[in-house]
Order: structure tokens, then C-alpha cells, then sequence
């Protein structure tokens, strides 16, 4: 039992945090926040090593364990970053990885490629089958139909991957498929994200693509969706846990500085006790991290990943709420750092399940 | 004990039913659901319709031009208003000035300004809030020192709602530093077209800009516009404040957001089932519910003992933290509801909002709502200060 | 729209005050604690019309409204009295009401017959249709075989009402039918309830009863049941919001009068404000209470059954946790008020239905 | 960064696993279980069988007799222990005595005393809370006054755990009345034989009657019963209160705790299914468990840390408060549990208790301990005193 971290892993830990700490300034984060992320940054993280670190030696990187994800996270949510790491990193390069993509994965991990997702369908909520969109093969390739809803990173991506039935219907986990698309195909409208980047709706309506468009096997995919999104749960409950404590600095600062009734807000017990809850369950969102991150490879993994999102929705909707309650007026203006970071952290729960969904399936995980 | 409205109340309440039916456009029904915001002239479009049928100002005497409703039927416009989705009458000049001017204001004064609230001449904002004095609003510093037939006025407010349509404000401004930090305080009205007067907007985190700053430079002000005796202003802001706790509880609110979110519920697939039927989500809107029907009752129970001439204390301050902790649960769990489609930026602030909205309609605003009304616990004496009122009346300490 | 008490009501009211706080002595209490009911005391309520009060003109009583049933159980509460009138009033009562009994319900106004109502059954919890216990008819009467669990007030009960099923199996709301039983038939071992009073657990091992035993119709008895534990819930949760007073004055003038760290505890914005909270929850409980009394005989008696007996649970909760917290040690010893009534109050959950369980019933009577 | 046990940790949990299966009497654990309360002569009997195999203080260096283990080798033992179902080991000698006396006691002290407490010759119970100074330890008034050889104790003290089977108690007296309230403290050692002792039971609201109260008049205490320095208790009390906050998350209690529950929830019938499967209840005992999961890593930190030569800070006040939160729930979501079968009143303390208990066994404890439980957070510093720490060591106020 160790809850040290190994020395490369502290290096990164400290590079990465003083990086982030001097290259996101303000206007540095406004161009991430309006245009899904920030070159020069996004080729500063590559170049540290920070994408690399999300995948094992045998797949190009040199870290992969849950607790390298869990660390990079952290920090990225400290900072407050909008880039698309989950995005380009652990979904879409996670299933490029489960793929045996190599080629491409190896442009990933260099900062050269951008990826997105395109899985959730309108009306599908968090449900990881419910996908009714259909790929049908023909002679020369295959033919989507079909609406994805809510796509990250796909205004920025340089490949789409696109899940998509050849077989079952909406809800069965057998027959899923991955397809790797350019969006050059594709019309896409971008939309901005509450808290940053950029997003779209993508319709299919009968896109042909090329018979090598097929990412792994046909029918099989559901298994590496599970697995990559459960690496990207963790991504974000860990960045979640960044955006906790930026939070509770700022605000412990506000209230020693923030004067009313004559005194600091901080002197008012009312507000003592109140953050110290907050604080007690920030050390239980930092535990609930390092649970799942400790069970990402192994048998008890969805057990921890039901548990940790559905504790870390809890604790977010609490340090959101608390945050703004003590900084009053200026807590929920656009300018003040808090909006940015309260809003990341509100949107934490809209992504792979929210609390209520990661409940009930903890729920039925020990009842089976 | 009768939980039943009394037959003249239940004649007045169809006589509202039939007015707004009539009268209440569709177009601005259509408008609070959507994604689009009530410009001024839709809010000028409304006042002069409540205004022509003698109800925009309830709350004032008949005397004044107003309704005289007691606080029943006061209750019940309100409740019928807001179930049919009817734009909120904007309180500065009908529920805040109004009263005050009818109280404390002079002849002059109560001629001239309360017709042109009625009629829709001027409109109103709130000068009480500074940068530094939020919830203690004892210590603000925006200073007026008078000059001759004039006060000179320098400083700043803040948070002042919908300032942007306004080109009348009612300001606490200091007059002396003498004393307690409260007696030095008086009650002005400026002219927001008098040089020196600035509005600047404060865009807040749901994207929206209806707050403002207002600065004051060398702004000079007639002394005729000062309500009541200079160093009064204090006793002016709390009687503003008992009545700008009219429906302080927000039953109205509460109800169309939890009839609102059940539609959404209901139209949300979760899996085979819909929404409503995720035993976890329905356990979370039952407890509102129920809480939100218990807090119906101890509102009528309010306004009943005001009808009946009994001035509320403490239960204004109870209704206030139990009705925003409603409301507020309301958003977030509306913010639940839509799932993965919270995530669009759906502001009217942002340009191309006028487009279609991303995802279902009902997703559009669930998130600005959730942020913004986080507002709702924060200003008008925050949850914090309604506590201290209600252990303070209770401990007596 | 009038929530001002008749002139007779308040008279009741105040006359009811007075006597409790006259006559429920410590001693006094503690008697009725250890023997389930002070026979003075128990006088005492009928001379001055309290039992009557629970039942209208046409059945020998004086009032049987909503609010009568409410302002009698919250004096009662306030007081922490423990005598059984749920028992033999609303249950017992009641039921013998609904049969058409007048010459028992008469003894039972002036004060002179004690009931006891044997319907739970051991595994039932609060299901009212979850009977197993039968009667079986033949030439000579009725023959009951079965258990019933923790019947309040058997030990003192001058006839024993007993539900058992005629026809159908435990969960059916018909085929269920009443008998009235004399104690002496019956072996009772008499045991004390939490919070005070006695109860017994009953078995039937061929308990043969005469033909006239039975209650009403044979076989019809659910919705009579279902009307006397309506009322007798909302009496519960009267007295519960009784109880909830006595806490809070209790609990309002120790934070006045007990020091700590140089100042009265009640100096302490912490407690003020979480009793600002346990203040407004109290209120919540109130108007609870006056939304079940003013709808006990309507249509929507049932959801506001669930949602009061929902929110008195939650908010007794609240009231019992914190009271004792901010009691601290005191708040734990037997000697000390607080604990009769926490006790009690703590109770109320565990008859007619638990918080958990009217939540269930609230949303599947809104999803009808 | 590894979750895991080390090999040599592992290998430590077998072996506990291995004495616990030998050595620990069923009678013992029986008793735990079911109604029946552990008598003094259990609790002998169970730290005579620890003490043989060298583990009865595990905390205590090797020298003093002690297993010497590190925190996180205690820290198996202890949840071994408590999921085995055996009875806690009594701390006041071993977890808050023994170190006070290995630090600050006399050479003669730890000779005659430490084997005493490990021998089960004196059974030791606490004298620090007051009427009057329950989580405000320096306001005590408890009095020592030197008298040639001895002091002469007069005084109060309450919430005496134990104290009913004990013949020694430490208790914190006021030897000074100058400076500021800590600092005329002194530790004393006191005979509870000595002429003018009394132990008075207090009833608690279970009906059980656990604790105490201790009343002092003129007692002769020997003055090399006091601990340390004259007036410097305080300090010994600080470091006394450190070490009982070992195991202060009660991670073992809450383990075993909510085991039981789903014990009972999956044999209570609910209707046609057992209570585990009403959706309800599952979400209750489903929010308990996974914050249970977290606070038991926050623990494991904690003890890692500590067995790493760390001095726990804020930490312990967040274990308390969150590990009192989930004990106290725990026994809230059992007594709803049992249902109807919570009502009978089954104390230890009442007459018959040995007989049968009324309804399913599982339900005899339920009530009580709900009841009892709320002291967890109360004493040991209550959760305000904690959060009080925790904002300052935090907001640096």
C-alpha cells in the first residue's frame, strides 16, 4: 500500500502544473474556451510528454496506468483547460489503441491529430448501446444513417469515429461498429460548450465510406466503448477534482479578503463549518479518484467507476453551489474566474452518466 | 380552519382566468418558454395591458391608481399570472418605489412619479446595492453632498436589474458618516439622463446581461428628488424591503418550473422507460414536490394573516430560504433532466440564439437557468442573513 | 380561505393546554410510560370531550373534522403524553364506527373501554393488505389461526379488534374482515414500546371466536381499515408536529441558558443558523399537517396522506438528530426530557408508514 | 501509487485471520450480535487472550510490552477485529493511558502502571468532561489542592464510560486558577478506593447505563500520582487526545455496520419483494456504501501516512466528522430497516432482556443504538469542534 507518487510521476506532476500555471494565461484559456483549444498549448502538452503519459509502452507512451491518467487530469482541471485531451486522448485514441491503429495513434500521441467521438444519439442519455444509427456494407463500403448528438471536439477533429449499428437494435450490445470518418465528408455546424469548446449535431444521411473506414470488428465494438469511456470517466472525475480545488482556493481567498459586517467573511463560523464540509467531501472526491483510478484495469472496475462518478457528481453539484453561495454577487458574473470553473465542474455530471444514472447501476452491480 | 378560497375569491380568480385567456398575448407566453428574451417593449406591451384593466399596480391603494387587492386576491393574480406563463410585472417602480412614495414621498412627488410608473413613462431600477456592500447594506459609500439647491452625487451601484431599459433609479446614498453607519443614509431619485451617470452591463455566467453597473460622477440631483428627511433613508429601504417580499416564496415560480420539468420528464427517454419512471429521478421531484406543497400552505397561511391586517416577521424570512432552496433544486434537477443536451451553449446573449436551439427546446435554457439562479439565494438579503433574522426573532439573542 | 381556529376549537385547544400541563406530571408520565396509560389522566380527556372531539355528531361525538383530529393530537404531542387515543379512538374507534357499534362507541367516548387494533403481522411492515391470519367459518363461529406483531395497547385493551383474511392470500384488499375480541381469550405477554406504552405480539393457534364476533361485513373491511389509518396517521403526525414543538422550545431555551467557551451556545451563528433550519422545517411540518386535516375526506386524501407522513418523517429526523446534537451529552441521558420526547418523536416512523415508503406511494399515485 | 497490501502485509492479515479464527471465543462474538450486553469479565477475558499472543497494545513500543506495530499493521488488526465480531479493545488504558505515560510519565509510573494495564490488573476509565465543560475542556473546575503529601481532589467529573467497572481513574483537575484557563490543568492518577470517591450511573436514552458520573469529595490523592509537571495537563490531554483519535473514522464499526444492514434488508419482506430491492432503500444504503468506500481510502491514506512518520492534521477532525456521519446514517437506515419491529422497547438495561427478543433478532439492537450512536458525534470533540479546526487549519482565520 502506497499512496506516494513515483518520482517520474511527481516530475510531470510538476512540469505539468507549471506549465499550465504560465502558458494558460487568461487570453490563452478565452482562445480555448471560444475555439475548443489552444494550438500552441495543446503542442506544449504533446511535447511534455502529457498525451504520451495516457498510453502504455506497447501502444507508443510511457504511463497508462489509472493513476498517470488520474494525474495529468488533476492537473488539467486545476487550471481550469478546456482542451479536448479526453477527447482526442482517451476516447479516440483508446479506440485507435484497441484497434491496433498504431499509425495514427502515434500522430496522436505527438499532438498532430485531433479525434472526436461521435456516439451519443439524440435521446440516448448515457445509455452506451443505445445507438441506433446503421452502417450497411455494400460492395464498395458502407452507408451511415443516422443523428449524433452533442459530438466534442468534432468543429476541431481531423477524424471522426463513429459508432454505428451492423447488426441488433438500439440497446443490444452486440453489433456495434466503429468507423473512422473524415469530417471533410461530413457538414458540420459547430456550437459552443457551457465552460468551453466547441461541439456539434452531425446527421447521417446515407454517407458512404470506404470498406477501410471499419475500426477493429464489425459487431464487436462495445466492449473497447466501455473500456475507453471508462478511462475517460476517470479523465474527468479526475479533472473534476482539479476544478475542486481551484474552487476552494479561490474561495478560501474571497473569504479572507472579502469584507462585510466589518470583518472577513471567513471569520463567520456560518461560513467555517460550510467549508469545512466542502473540504471533507473534496478529500472524498480525491479518495473516490484514486479508487477508480487503482480498479481502471481490473475486475472491480465498474464497480468503482459507478461509485466514483456517482460520488463525484454529488460532491461537484455541493462545491458549485457552496462556492457561488460565499462569493455572492461576483460568483455568478461571467468575468470573475469562478464562473469558468463553476461551469466546467456543473457540466462534469452531463458527460459518460450523472450522478442518479451512475447510482442506480452501482445499485445493480451489488445486486447481481 | 378552511383550505378552500371563499366564493368571492373564487369568482375573482375566474375573473383573472378570463382576463388572461383574453388578453395575455401568445406571443409572449411563447417567448418565457422558449429560448428568447422579453425585450423592454415586451414588458411595456404587458404593464399597459394589466394597466388598462386596473391591475398592474395591486398593491396600491385606489387612491393611488392601484387595485387595492388584499393580499389574497394580490396571491391569486400573481399564481394565475404565472401559471399562464404571463411576463412578471417588473417590481421596481409598481412593488418597491410605488410604496415608498405612497408612504413617505411628498404630494409633489407621489403626483407626479406615480402616474408615470402606471402609465408606463418611466421605468425604474434599484440603486442599493455597491461593490463591497452586498448583503451589508449599512456600509455602502456612494455619496451625495449637497450643493445649494442640488446633491452632488458620487459613486457606484451594483447589480442593478435590467438598468439597461431604465432612465429613472432610486438610490440609498451616504448624506452624513456621522453615527451609526445606517443613520447617514438617504433615499434619492436621479434622472439617469442627468450628465455623469454611466451604465455599464456585468455579463453574467449564464451569458445574460440584465445586471449593470451604475456610476456616478459629479451627478447633480435636485434636492425636491430627496424622498422623505436626508438621513432617513434607512427606514425608507426596510419598509421597501417588507414589500418587496411580496411573494417572496416564488409558489408561482415553483410550480410552472415543477410542471415544466415534469413535461420534460415525461418527453426524456431513459433507456425503455421514460424519465419520470427512473424510480431515482422521481424520488428527487417527489421530495420537491412535497416540499413545495407544504410551502404553498405556509405562504397562504402568510398572506391570509396579511390579509387579515397582521404584518408578517420571520415567516417572510422562512419563505424565502425554503422557496429559493425549492426553486434552486427545481433548476438542478431540470439541469438533470436533459441530459447530455445541458452541454450547448444556449444563451441569449450569444449570437445566432434566435437560431433553432440544439437538441429538444425544453433543453435550451436548463442550464443558463440552473447558473443563474443561483442568484436567487444571494441577493435580496442572502439565505445567510434570513437565517440570523429568523434565530434572532426566535433565540432572541 | 381561513386558517383562524372556530371559537370551540380554540377552547378545546386551550383548556387541553392547560389540563396537560397541569395534569401530565412527571409522575404522571411516567405511569403512563411504564403502563401504557394514567388512568386519571385518560378520564380526565374524556370529561372534557377530547375523545368526543375525534368523532362527528352523527356518532355520538362532537366534532371528527380534520382539524379537530389535528388540534387534539398536536396538545397531546406537545405534552408527550403516551396515552393510547390513536389506539382506542382513531383505530379502535373508528373501526367500530364504520361497523355501526354506537353502543360500544359510546364507552368508548366516555372514557370507559380501552381498544386495541391486531392488523400488522409479523413481516407485513406497513402494508395494510398484507394479512395472512384467517378465520374460518363454521356451524359454531369463527376459528383464527395466525400472528400478529407489536399491537400498541393490547396489554390494556378492554376488546381487541382483529383483522383476518375470510378469503384471498396476504396482499389482496379483498377478503379481509374484523372480529371483536376479548382479551381474555387471548395469552398476552406484555412488553414496553420506545417512547412509552405497551403492546403485545399475539398468536392465533385456533382461537375460536361466536358468530357475532365479526365487525361489520365479511370480507369488506379494506377500506375501512384504510379510513382509520388515514385518520390515525394524520392524528401521529399532529402529535408528531406536537412533539416537534416541545423539542424546539426545549432545545431553543438550552441553547439560552448552557455555556460554553465564555458565551450562552445560542451565541453561536452555527447553531443559529441550523436552528434557523430546524425552524422552517417545522413549518413545513405544519402546514403538513393542516394540507392532511384538509383533505381527510376528500378525493385526495391519499396524496396528501403520502407527502405529510413523507415530510414528518424526513423533518422528525432533522428535529431528533439536531436537538440532540446541540444538547450534546444531555441530549443522550434517559433523565432528561429530550429523550421522551426524541423517543417518541423517532417513532413516529415506524407506524402506518415510514418516509421511504409514503415516497414510494406519492409517486406512484402522481404517475397514475 | 498501489492500493494494494504489501506481501508482508498481507501476510500480517492472515495471521490475525488465523488468530482471530483459533482464539476468538463464538460466545464472544455471539454476544455482539445479539441483545445481550459484554460483561466486565468478557472484556477481561478477550484482552487476556490479546495480551497472551502480544497483541493487546498494538500501539505501545516493544519496550513497554507493546506488538510495536506501525499504522497501517494496527490498522489491519483493527478491521480484523471488528469484522471477526470481536469486542472492542478498551482503550483507556491501552489506546489513551499507555501513551501518556510512556511520555510524560515517571520511570516509577510506567513500571508500576504499564503491566498493570496489560495484565488486566487495573481496569482505568476517564475523568476529563465536566457538567458545564463538555466539548470546552479548559473551563474545568474539578479541584486539586496540595495538602503536604497528597492532593486533595473535590469535583465533578461525567460521561465517565466504564467507569462502573473500573478502579482507577486519570482525570484532568484544576490545580491552578491563574493565567488562561488551560494552564492551571494537572493529570492525575486517582484510587477509585480512596475514601470519597462515588460513581453514580447515568441512564442513557437506550436504557443502557454505560457511563458515569464521578463525584470527588476531599479525596487524598498521593502526589506521585500526578503525571508530568503541576499544571501542565493540558498538554498531556492534547497529546492523550491525539492518540484516541486512532481508528477515529470507525471505518471497522461502518464495515461491519452496513454488512448487518444488508443482512436485515435481505431478509425484510417489502411487499412482494425483499426491502433490498425497493429502489429507495437501495439509493440510501448505496450513497452510504460509496462514501463509506472513499472515507475508507481517505483512512488508508491517513494510516499510510502515519505509518510513514506523518503527523495526521485536519485529517483526523474529517474522519471524524465524515466517519460519524456514515456510522450515525448506518444506524439510521437500520432502525428503518426493521420497521414496525423498531417499537419494542429491548434494552440490555430492561428487566427480561435475556428472554427472546420480540420480532426478528435483527431488530433488538436497532433502536438502541440509533439512539446511543448520536454521542459519536458528540464526544471525542464533537463534529463542531472538528469543523471548527478543519476551517482554521484551512482559512489560516
Amino acid at each position: 500500500m502506497n499512496f506516494d507518487l513515483s518520482d517520474e510521476a511527481r516530475m510531470l506532476q510538476d512540469g505539468l502544473r507549471r506549465y499550465l500555471a504560465e502558458a494558460y494565461t487568461p487570453a490563452a484559456r478565452k482562445d480555448a474556451v471560444e475555439h475548443g483549444f489552444s494550438g500552441d498549448i495543446w503542442a506544449g502538452l504533446a511535447e511534455m510528454g502529457v498525451i504520451g503519459a495516457l498510453f502504455p509502452e506497447e501502444q507508443g507512451g510511457f504511463g497508462g496506468t489509472g493513476f498517470d491518467i488520474a494525474l495529468v487530469f488533476e492537473e488539467l482541471g486545476r487550471a481550469g483547460a478546456v482542451d479536448p485531451l479526453i477527447d482526442t486522448g482517451l476516447l479516440g485514441g483508446g479506440l485507435l489503441a484497441a484497434a491496433g491503429r498504431d499509425d495514427l495513434l502515434e500522430a496522436v500521441i505527438a499532438g498532430e491529430m485531433q479525434l472526436a467521438l461521435a456516439h451519443t444519439e439524440p435521446g440516448g442519455r448515457y445509455d452506451l448501446a443505445r445507438v441506433a444509427t446503421t452502417a450497411q456494407e455494400d460492395g464498395d463500403g458502407w452507408t451511415l444513417s443516422g443523428r449524433k448528438a452533442v459530438v466534442v471536439n468534432a468543429p476541431r477533429a481531423d477524424r471522426i469515429i463513429v459508432s454505428a449499428r451492423t447488426s441488433g437494435a438500439a440497446g443490444d450490445t452486440d453489433g456495434l461498429s466503429l468507423f473512422l470518418v473524415d469530417p471533410e465528408r461530413l457538414t458540420l455546424a459547430p456550437y459552443p460548450l457551457v465552460g468551453g469548446g466547441l461541439a456539434s449535431e452531425i446527421t447521417f444521411d446515407g454517407v458512404t465510406l470506404p470498406p477501410d473506414a471499419l475500426l477493429g470488428e464489425a459487431g464487436q465494438a462495445y466492449a473497447a466503448l466501455e473500456a475507453a469511456q471508462a478511462r475517460a470517466t476517470l479523465a474527468l472525475s479526475a479533472e473534476a477534482l482539479g476544478l475542486m480545488e481551484a474552487i476552494r482556493a479561490l474561495t478560501t481567498d474571497y473569504l479572507k479578503t472579502r469584507k462585510q459586517f466589518g470583518q472577513p467573511i471567513g471569520k463567520f463560523q456560518v461560513l467555517q463549518h460550510r467549508m469545512a464540509d466542502v473540504l471533507i467531501e473534496i478529500e472524498q472526491a480525491r479518495s473516490a479518484v484514486i479508487n477508480l483510478a487503482g480498479h481502471i484495469d481490473t475486475d472491480d472496475r465498474d464497480l468503482h467507476l459507478h461509485a466514483t462518478k456517482n460520488l463525484i457528481g454529488n460532491v461537484a453539484k455541493l462545491v458549485v453551489e457552496e462556492s457561488i453561495q460565499m462569493h455572492g454577487g461576483i460568483g455568478v458574473t461571467e468575468e470573475y474566474d469562478l464562473g469558468h470553473l463553476a461551469k466546467r465542474l456543473t457540466m462534469v455530471d452531463h458527460r459518460f452518466g450523472d450522478a442518479l444514472w451512475h447510482l442506480e447501476r452501482f445499485i445493480a452491480l451489488r445486486a447481481a | 380552519m378552511n383550505l378552500d378560497y371563499t366564493d368571492d375569491q373564487k369568482a375573482f380568480r375566474d375573473e383573472v382566468r378570463a382576463f388572461l385567456d383574453e388578453k395575455l398575448p401568445e406571443r409572449l407566453t411563447e417567448k418565457g418558454r422558449g429560448t428568447r428574451a422579453l425585450t423592454k417593449a415586451d414588458h411595456e406591451e404587458w404593464h399597459a395591458i394589466l394597466n388598462e384593466k386596473g391591475w398592474l399596480a395591486g398593491n396600491w391603494p385606489e387612491a393611488f391608481g392601484g387595485a387595492g387587492f388584499d393580499a389574497v386576491q394580490r396571491h391569486i393574480l400573481e399564481m394565475e399570472m404565472t401559471r399562464a406563463g404571463a411576463p412578471r410585472i417588473v417590481p421596481f417602480g409598481i412593488a418597491m418605489l410605488g410604496p415608498v412614495l405612497q408612504k413617505f414621498g411628498s404630494k409633489e412627488q407621489q403626483d407626479h412619479y406615480l402616474p408615470r410608473i402606471l402609465n408606463g413613462d418611466d421605468w425604474w431600477c434599484q440603486g442599493y446595492s455597491e461593490p463591497g456592500a452586498g448583503s451589508d447594506l449599512a456600509s455602502l459609500r456612494c455619496e451625495a453632498v449637497r450643493d445649494g439647491d442640488h446633491y452632488v452625487v458620487n459613486g457606484q451601484k451594483t447589480w442593478t436589474t435590467l438598468g439597461q431599459h431604465a432612465n429613472m433609479i432610486f438610490c440609498l446614498v451616504r448624506t452624513s458618516k456621522e453615527g451609526k453607519p445606517q443613520e447617514g443614509i438617504s433615499f434619492l431619485l436621479i434622472d439617469m439622463e442627468t450628465p455623469g451617470v454611466e451604465v455599464r452591463p456585468i455579463v453574467l455566467i449564464d451569458g445574460g446581461a440584465e445586471v449593470n453597473e451604475v456610476w456616478f460622477s459629479d451627478v447633480r440631483v435636485p434636492v425636491e428628488n430627496l424622498v422623505g428627511d436626508e438621513n432617513k433613508g434607512w427606514t425608507y429601504a426596510k419598509y421597501l424591503l417588507t414589500h418587496e417580499r411580496t411573494n417572496i416564496a416564488g409558489v408561482g415560480f415553483a410550480s410552472a418550473g415543477l410542471d415544466s420539468l415534469k413535461r420534460i420528464a415525461r418527453a426524456e427517454q431513459d433507456g425503455d422507460r421514460k424519465l419520470i419512471d427512473n424510480p431515482h429521478f422521481a424520488a428527487r421531484m417527489a421530495r420537491i414536490e412535497i416540499d413545495l406543497m407544504a410551502m404553498a400552505t405556509t405562504n397562504l397561511r402568510v398572506v391570509s394573516a396579511a390579509a387579515a391586517g397582521q404584518a408578517p416577521g420571520a415567516e417572510s424570512s422562512m419563505l424565502k430560504v425554503k422557496g429559493t432552496i425549492i426553486r434552486q433544486e427545481i433548476n438542478a434537477l431540470t439541469r438533470t433532466a436533459v441530459g447530455p443536451y445541458a452541454m450547448p451553449f444556449q444563451s441569449e446573449a450569444v449570437e445566432g440564439a434566435n437560431e433553432a436551439p440544439i437538441g429538444p427546446d425544453y433543453a435550451a435554457k436548463a442550464t443558463g437557468a440552473y447558473l443563474n439562479n443561483r442568484k436567487l439565494s444571494i441577493y435580496g438579503g442572502s439565505n445567510e442573513v434570513q437565517r440570523t433574522i429568523i434565530a434572532k426573532s426566535m433565540l432572541e439573542l
